[in-house]
């Protein structure tokens, strides 16, 4: 038989002003199963508090109420009063007397009646409640960061640096993401490289990081504080340990026109090959699909010239598992190819280029040592064209947001352009002018006044060529919508930013959910922007929405802080209000008929299948089961369960119920 | 179906399955499961209109399933049914081999449930006429006439529960109505009782139900208790596109569109 | 008491109906509503079926109702106060039209109520009912009253016994127990006494289909039989069998609680229900559909007999024609005669 | 075999070589083009832009007509008359209401199962297959495929060939023989109903056209509709006045070049009946 | 006589009506004292069957409340629930249920003026409806039991 503590707080004048608190205690003192009923000044008190605590070692209260404000105001304190008298926190309820009754209606019968309703359903509520332990999970300190861009390399120096162990996986065979492409950056103008390059060097002598290059996640288990993800090391037929990055291979390597990645096709690499001079590592790896010994059986000029027999032409892919206790995506994005807007030749016209080909050609790294040189003739271009918005902001042919960086690229492009051609003519066609951000405007401004950039408020229909020229027909819509044609010699798209290739399979692997454009989703909007729905995995930069280089860190250092406070903790304590599979002796086992209608409906993939085996290890059914780690209690899956087979701590079917029944009835 | 009694025999004698689910002559003018297990038992299956059982019902329950790997053969209800219970984890292709039963009375093979599936996609789920007409009727009812209309209709109802054993979509081990701890439904066919009984199956049929009739069909009382889950039905294609059961496993109620559309909500 | 018998003109029928109920009789009659014949409370005679073969449902809720609520309860500060049923509000009524294999099945059902604890509610409800049984001049293949002791016209179990004679003829009337005689002193000029009465050649023919004795008797040395199994395989385990049957008895108790009041319902159950035989342990001990349809048919043709001296089957078929997948119990009841055991 | 046709008033007049071209092909691949009886204007350029139910219940009344004279698909070689008619078919099919209005307005019956083809659909459908083998004198020559501003478009709604770069000529042109060029102004406006009224406007739009395919090198440009083929060929003095030269380079329906290729009489597909003299 | 006070029970989210309704609370914006409100983590959690259990005993009116679309806290606990209301709800006025005593609302954590407005707007239209008469008929249980029909 139950026995209740019931305690009806005044809340000094706040609920006694317009309830009968006296009536309400000595009513519910009259219920089945209420041991002790008292009213008082001020419940959350000290005194207050201890009158619960005595009353529950006097009397051997099983449950205790407290009558008196809203619970998302003081059932911490409540039930940390219950647990210092031995009382099991999650025997206390409380019933919210001030917020939804005393402060919202008036003085009367009707508001006491209310009062009293209200403390009736917590009793009978609290009749049925259980103990429960909060649950401890425990919490391997070592995170993973996937992706070696800007914002991987920042989450993982972050976090390094509080003291945790990193694993930072990279698929390239260099760390440094986009940002190594660029040239110079907005608004200071001040080079990409250089600002980048310490940080990568960082990365590879920290000792609280493990850098894996050429290295892919191949699957992930387990939930937060306990993940264990494999990772595909692909074989860079190198022994790491023997290369020394001499170089003498790359420069012997017979193969040696194959469009560089690094430089956006601009320039050409060998088979092997480290991908950019400030590469890190700085070590090379073969290209198995363009290199002669794999294709033709034969070369090995490589292992020829290798002074330290490093070369490894049977290496294989490993799989390494590795158990780390939260993930960082940091995996980026990509440019769409602009190929899909036939009218403006991209492919067919060598001197059509994107916007990251230019950052090339504008690079001191670059194929033309940061000299804007057309790719068809090696001139200098002296006319140049920029559109804006290629593919963005185009939901009949490219994609319907806002690629936001481009803007400010292009102002860029067309500011390092005048720089460098004296003289030469740049034109900007745009849609609007997007240039919200510390110094952005000013930037913008500067280019079109001070560098004399000439920016066309309109699109462009139709590039071709003619006579050597690119022939640019756009419109000026600040022109009365006068057709416009520039004969240019060069033209730069700036293609839109989109999800990586891949993305979505990534995203299954790590059971987080992702937007339409398949970019990874967070876990709210505005308030958990570097958070995803699964507990334990974060998001830094552009892998959630196009971003630039300080958003992009500053969400890395966001996602840092965001691990290291989960590593600040040996264990996770977790309210224990999460969803459970009912268990029943053989041969029942289980209600649950295994239909799994609850794994669609589950926000957190926390449902996992379960085999009921017999004791000969034969299989009998197999039911859900709730993954304590992942499941946040919205028990969403218990209003699914058709045979009630699940149900959800602290809000059960039967508390429920008896609230409802309680609500409505005498008792 | 020459074709069915000789392939069901090869499938037997070859033993690629442990018991063929059929049609038989029954007793009266009626038709009625048979379980083929012995070659011999195969002359004595049938196919005609009398025959619209859905079998299916029969592949979830225990102690068909434990005689083996089963085949069906499955009229487009049964094989709406059994994609639907694929989809739940009841049933694959270890399992059951479906031999289907064409609309137009051919008989198909189907190597997997995929081509199955495939199958019955080609063929729209949609309500007849007459049924159509009754719930127009019942729509164009005041909230208060539609009252009693199922006051009415359900008030014979004495919770036989045939109407749930003759679903396939009714395989669950503990039925709601027997879950006592609380007691969801009322027990007694009273009239509260029935109420409950009728609006909580629809609803778990919501996304779920092929609209085969086997209810109905089953209702010793004939209840035209299948409105119900019509209405849901027609209601599904309204809001969220037509219903077809698929092995995808995106199930109407439990997946949800962030656009969908209500005008109840304020 | 001897059975009386007198003739009933066939336009005296609704004559009886109205006397009947200007003497505040409530009045069950069968009628017909969607291809299903019912009994229902009959407000006015137009309209009583008089062309089926049997009703959808038997006649046995009369007096054991598929819900009953047998007490309220109410809590307070002294304890628990109970308040059963008030049998003076339970209305005297006449069971109107009721077939033969019905009427003999209130015996067979009331020796179930009446076996050691004697059902006072389901007595009381009884002693309220005068039954007018109508014989049987038609049947179908579903039909073997015959066969366990019955007949088409019957009179067991019936107060008073109408003979239709002829197709469109006047009424033999059997006047068999007090009760009904009560009955026929309300309008007595309608009970005629004639001479030409007669009754066999308008009865319906019902073929003896088995001999339920030696069935009895194999069942003895059946329970371990292969026959449940393949007979019970397409069974789907609902209880339209057991709701429809004259016989079936089996209830359930439960307590509808709404705070400190509530009410004791009893209500019908089936022993074809997967769950109806689930311990609390999770244990059950007729685990699968064979051995409940076992204990259906050894219920009413082996332990019935044994313990009661009634068999628990009156043949009217219907379980038979209400089963969604074609149980038929005559069938599998002659398959059982055929089989050596 | 017999598909429906619906010429338009182009085909019946100024662009008469146009239909005889296409006829002329069908009959070599023995397909029965049957006129649809009592057809009316599509509504063209200028309906839509007065009111819109008028400028679907025209092509409706067409579709109609059709359905009636049990005609399940129609070719439909006008450019403008294929777009009147492929959108009035996807408007209806969305919007119940404005169905029943324009059903109304013409008094028959419209259930949208009639399949519409133009020119390239057609070809690709029924001759392409057979196109290789039976080109006896093939078209080698270089062409510039100028498609025009309605053949593609739009593109939500046709869902044919890319409407920015198509293809679907050059590929049709491969297939006869000859050598497309690549080009830019495969889909550039010709200046379209302004032939008359402002011609000189015609002049410099067809021009650019016509300047672009000569300095590519072509020798014929091949086109799938009347007006294109009015203001390329019949305004040539215009054009030619804009570039300030003379080029007579011939503008021949797609059905001509084919017809060319096929061996076909130059006659029967009205290659007499152009204002630059037909050459190649 | 006086005026019929409707019973009205109020199943609620915790993070946004819940909280809206302490919001009102400490706006000390008052209203109508009929609504009782129970507290449930998400909307996700409300099993449609509670609201039958509401009218089962008594209720004359239900309000269900939660996170407005894209706020929830669980991510798609409300869109679930949408989805199932937009059913039930259909099912129950099928069979005759008066589903003009389900209000049905989204009311944030912010919007305590809006919670006040619908706990009114509630009650007046409860009021006007009178007691659910039809349904308390149904659900208690019959005084006298007949066979059937």
């Amino acid at each position: 038989m139950s026995k209740i503590g019931v305690f009806v707080c005044h809340c000094g004048e706040n609920i006694s002003a317009t309830v009968d608190c006296a009536k309400v205690a000595e009513t519910a003192g009259n219920y089945d199963g209420v041991a002790f009923s008292v009213d008082y000044k001020y419940m959350c008190s000290d005194p207050g508090q201890n009158l619960i605590k005595s009353a529950i070692k006097e009397k051997g209260l099983t449950g205790v109420v407290v009558a008196s404000c809203s619970p998302r105001m003081h059932e911490p304190t409540f039930r940390k009063a219950c647990a210092e008298a031995g009382l099991n926190p999650f025997m206390c309820e409380m019933a919210n007397l001030r917020e939804h009754c005393s402060w919202v209606h008036e003085k009367g019968e009707a508001t006491t009646e209310k009062a009293i309703d209200l403390v009736r359903i917590l009793v009978e509520k609290v009749k049925y409640n259980h103990s429960l332990n909060e649950i401890k999970v425990p919490v391997t300190k070592t995170a993973l960061v996937i992706g070696g861009g800007i914002a991987g390399i920042q989450a993982s120096l972050d976090i390094a640096n509080t003291g945790h162990k990193v694993i930072l996986i990279e698929k390239d065979p260099s760390i440094g993401g986009h940002m190594s492409q660029l040239s110079e950056t907005f608004p200071t103008l001040d080079c990409s490289q250089c600002i980048l390059t310490p940080r990568m060097v960082e990365v590879a002598q920290h000792p609280n990081i493990t850098l894996y290059t050429y290295a892919e996640l191949e699957s992930l288990e387990g939930f937060i504080g306990n993940f264990k993800a494999k990772i595909r090391r692909k074989s860079k037929s190198i022994d790491e340990k023997l290369c020394t990055g001499c170089g003498q291979c790359t420069t012997k390597c017979p193969v040696k026109k194959i469009p560089s990645e690094f430089n956006e096709g601009l320039g050409k690499r060998t088979a092997i090959y480290v991908p950019f001079p400030q590469a890190v590592p700085n070590k090379p790896v073969i290209d198995r699909i363009n290199c002669t010994y794999y294709i033709k059986g034969k070369c090995k000029v490589c292992e020829i010239v290798c002074p330290t027999k490093a070369i490894r032409f049977d290496q294989e892919d490993q799989i390494m598992e590795v158990e780390v206790g939260a993930i960082v995506i940091a995996t980026g994005f990509t440019v769409k190819q602009p190929d899909f807007f036939p009218e403006y030749g991209y492919g067919k016209y060598p001197d059509v280029i994107t916007g990251l080909q230019f950052e090339r050609l504008a690079s001191a790294s670059g194929p033309t040592l940061g000299e804007i040189r057309r790719p068809s003739d090696d001139k200098v271009p002296e006319k140049i064209v920029f559109l804006a918005c290629a593919g963005s902001r185009d939901p009949a042919k490219g994609i319907p947001y806002c690629s936001k960086i481009c803007c400010m690229y292009i102002a860029k492009h067309a500011m390092l352009y005048q720089h460098k051609v004296h003289g030469g003519k740049s034109y900007v066609f745009y849609m609007d002018i997007r240039a919200g951000g510390k110094q952005y405007e000013e930037f913008v401004r500067r280019a079109i006044e001070d560098d004399g950039v000439n920016y066309v408020r309109g699109r462009v229909s139709r590039i071709y060529e003619k006579n050597g020229k690119l022939i640019v027909n756009g419109v000026d819509t600040l022109l009365n919508a006068m057709p416009v044609e520039i004969e240019a010699d060069m033209v730069v798209l700036a293609t839109a930013g989109i999800a990586n290739e891949g993305a979505e399979e990534l995203a299954q692997k790590l059971h987080i959910s992702y937007d339409p454009y398949k970019f990874f989703a967070e876990a709210h909007p505005k308030l958990k922007p570097v958070e995803t729905n699964t507990a334990g995995i974060f998001l830094a930069g552009a892998c959630q929405a196009p971003r630039d280089i300080p958003e992009s860190v500053a969400m890395a250092s966001g996602a840092a802080v965001k691990v290291a406070g989960l590593f600040s903790q040996d264990e996770l304590t977790r309210e224990p209000i999460i969803a459970v599979v009912n268990r029943q002796a053989p041969p029942v086992y289980s209600s649950c008929v295994g239909c799994f209608l609850c794994v669609s409906a589950c926000p957190y993939q926390a449902i996992e299948k379960e085999e009921i085996k017999n004791r000969n290890g034969e299989l009998i059914k197999l039911i859900a089961k709730v993954n304590p780690g992942l499941c946040q209690g919205c028990g969403t899956c218990v209003a699914f369960c058709r045979t009630k087979s699940i149900d959800i701590q602290g809000y059960t079917h039967e508390q429920m119920y008896t609230e409802v029944m309680a609500l409505l009835n005498e008792y | 179906m020459v074709d069915l009694i000789k392939r069901a025999k090869e499938l037997i004698e070859t033993s690629v399955v442990k018991v063929l689910i059929g049609y038989e002559q029954g007793t009266a003018n009626k038709t009625r499961a048979l379980f083929v297990e012995k070659a011999d038992d195969a002359d004595r299956l049938i196919f005609d209109s009398r025959c619209v059982q859905n079998l299916a019902a029969y592949v979830t329950k225990k102690e068909v399933k434990e005689k083996g790997k089963m085949a069906i053969a499955a009229t487009l209800p049964v094989m709406r049914s059994i994609i639907q219970l694929a989809s739940e984890f009841q049933v694959n292709d270890n399992n059951l081999l479906v031999l289907g039963i064409t609309p137009e009375s051919k008989l198909i093979e189907f190597a997997n449930l995929v081509e199955v599936e495939t199958f019955v996609h080609k063929y729209e789920i949609e309500i007849d006429a007459r049924n159509k007409e009754m719930l127009d009727k019942l729509e164009k009812m005041t909230q208060a006439e539609r009252w009693k209309f199922w006051m009415d209709e359900l008030s014979p109802c004495f919770k036989c529960y045939a109407c749930r054993a003759a679903c396939p979509m009714c395989y669950c081990s503990r039925c709601t109505v027997d879950f006592n701890q609380p007691q969801w439904i009322p027990v007694p066919s009273h009239e509260l009782g029935n109420l409950e009984w009728h609006i909580m199956r629809a609803i778990h049929l919501t996304g779920r139900c092929i609209d085969c009739d086997a209810c109905y069909n089953a209702c010793p009382l004939s209840i035209p208790i299948n409105l119900l889950t019509k209405k849901m039905l027609a209601d599904a294609k309204e809001h969220f596109g037509a219903y077809q059961p698929s092995l995808k496993g995106d199930h109407l109620m439990s997946t949800y569109k962030p656009d969908d559309k209500e005008n109840f909500i304020q | 008491m001897n059975i009386d018998k007198r003739l009933v003109r066939k336009d005296s029928l609704e004559k009886l109906f109205d006397i009947l109920k200007q003497n505040s009789k409530t009045i069950y009659a069968p009628f017909s509503k969607n291809g299903k014949t019912s009994f229902m409370d009959a407000k006015s005679f137009a309209g009583i079926s008089t062309g089926h073969i049997q009703t959808s449902e038997s006649s046995k809720d009369i007096a054991f109702p598929r819900a009953e609520k047998i007490l309220d309860y109410s809590k307070n500060k002294e304890g628990m106060s109970v308040k059963g049923i008030d049998f003076a509000d339970i209305p005297e009524v006449v069971l109107w039209g009721v077939r033969p294999c019905d009427a003999i099945g209130i015996g067979e059902l009331s020796s179930i109520f009446n076996w050691d604890y004697k059902d006072e509610i389901y007595n009381n409800r009884l002693s309220k009912v005068t039954v007018f049984g109508f014989s049987c001049n038609k049947s179908d293949e579903y039909c073997f009253c015959t066969s366990v002791g019955g007949n088409p016209g019957n009179t067991a179990g019936s107060d008073i016994l109408f003979t239709r004679m002829g197709e469109d003829g006047d009424y033999l009337a059997e006047i068999i127990t007090e009760k009904g005689l009560t009955v026929v002193s309300l309008a007595q000029n309608l009970f005629e006494k004639s001479e030409t009465l007669e009754r066999e050649k308008f009865l319906a023919e019902v073929p003896v289909r088995f001999n339920h004795e030696e069935i009895r008797k194999k069942l003895d040395k059946f329970f371990e039989s292969k026959e449940w199994i393949e007979e019970s395989l397409r069974c789907l385990g609902c209880g339209a069998c057991a709701y429809v049957c004259p016989t079936c008895a089996c209830f359930d108790i439960q307590d509808e609680a709404h705070g400190k009041k509530g009410s004791r319902v009893r209500c019908w159950d089936s022993c074809g229900f997967s769950h109806f035989t689930v311990h609390t342990s999770g244990h059950n001990p007729r685990g699968v559909q064979s051995a409940r349809w076992r204990q259906r048919i050894m219920h009413k043709f082996s332990y019935m007999p044994e313990r009661l001296s009634v068999y628990g089957c009156t043949g009217c078929g219907r379980c038979s024609r209400a089963c969604p997948v074609d149980m038929n119990i005559l069938e599998h009841l002659i398959s059982i005669q055929e089989v050596t055991v | 075999m017999t598909l429906g046709f619906y010429p338009g008033c182009s085909l019946k007049g100024s662009s008469r070589e146009y239909s005889e071209s296409v006829l002329a092909v069908s009959k070599a691949f023995d397909i029965n083009l049957e006129e649809i009886k009592d057809w009316n204007c599509c509504g063209a350029t200028a309906a839509h832009n007065m009111n819109k139910e008028l400028s679907l219940a025209l092509p409706a009344r067409i579709l109609s007509l059709a359905e009636k004279q049990g005609l399940t698909e129609i070719v439909v070689p006008c450019a403008a008359c294929y777009s009147r008619l492929t959108v009035t078919k996807h408007e209806l099919s969305k919007d119940a209401t404005l169905k029943a209005a324009v059903t109304e307005a013409n008094g028959l019956e419209y259930t949208g199962s009639v399949s519409v083809l133009n020119i390239v659909q057609f070809l690709d459908k029924y001759i392409t297959p057979n196109l290789e083998n039976r080109v006896v004198k093939p078209f080698d020559h270089k062409v510039a495929c100028y498609y025009g501003c309605l053949l593609v478009r739009p593109h939500e709604i046709l869902k044919f060939d890319r409407e920015e770069d198509p293809q679907s000529l050059d590929v049709l042109m491969l297939k006869a023989g000859a050598t497309p060029i690549d080009w830019a102004f495969k889909t550039e406006c010709c200046g379209a109903g302004l032939s008359v009224s402002r011609t000189s406007s015609v002049g410099r739009l067809s021009g650019k056209i016509i300047g672009d395919a000569k300095d590519r090198g072509a020798v014929a440009v091949i086109v799938a509709c009347p007006m294109c083929h009015s203001n390329l060929d019949m305004r040539r003095d215009a054009i030619n006045s804009y570039l300030g030269e003379k080029i007579d380079i011939p503008v021949l329906y797609i059905t001509q070049a084919i017809g060319l290729a096929l061996g076909l009489d130059r006659k029967a597909l009205g290659l007499q009946r152009h204002f630059v003299k037909v050459t190649v | 006589m006086a005026e019929f006070e409707p019973k009205i029970v109020a199943f609620v989210c915790n993070w946004c009506t819940y909280a809206g309704a302490d919001l009102t609370g400490t706006s000390r914006i008052k209203y109508a004292s009929n609504v009782r409100i129970i507290r449930f983590p998400c909307t996700g959690r409300i099993d449609y069957m509670l609201l039958l259990k509401a009218f089962d005993e008594g209720a004359d009116g239900i309000i269900v409340s939660g996170c407005h679309p894209n706020d929830c806290h669980y991510t798609s606990g409300n869109f679930h629930a949408r989805r199932r209301w937009i059913m039930f709800r259909s099912l129950c006025d099928f069979t005759g249920i008066n589903t003009e005593r389900i209000k049905f609302s989204w009311v944030s954590a912010a919007e305590g003026a809006k919670w006040a407005a619908i706990v009114n707007a509630t009650v007046t239209s409860i009021r006007e409806l009178g007691p659910y008469t039809e349904y308390k008929k149904v659900a208690k249980y019959p005084e006298k039991e007949v066979t059937h029909g």
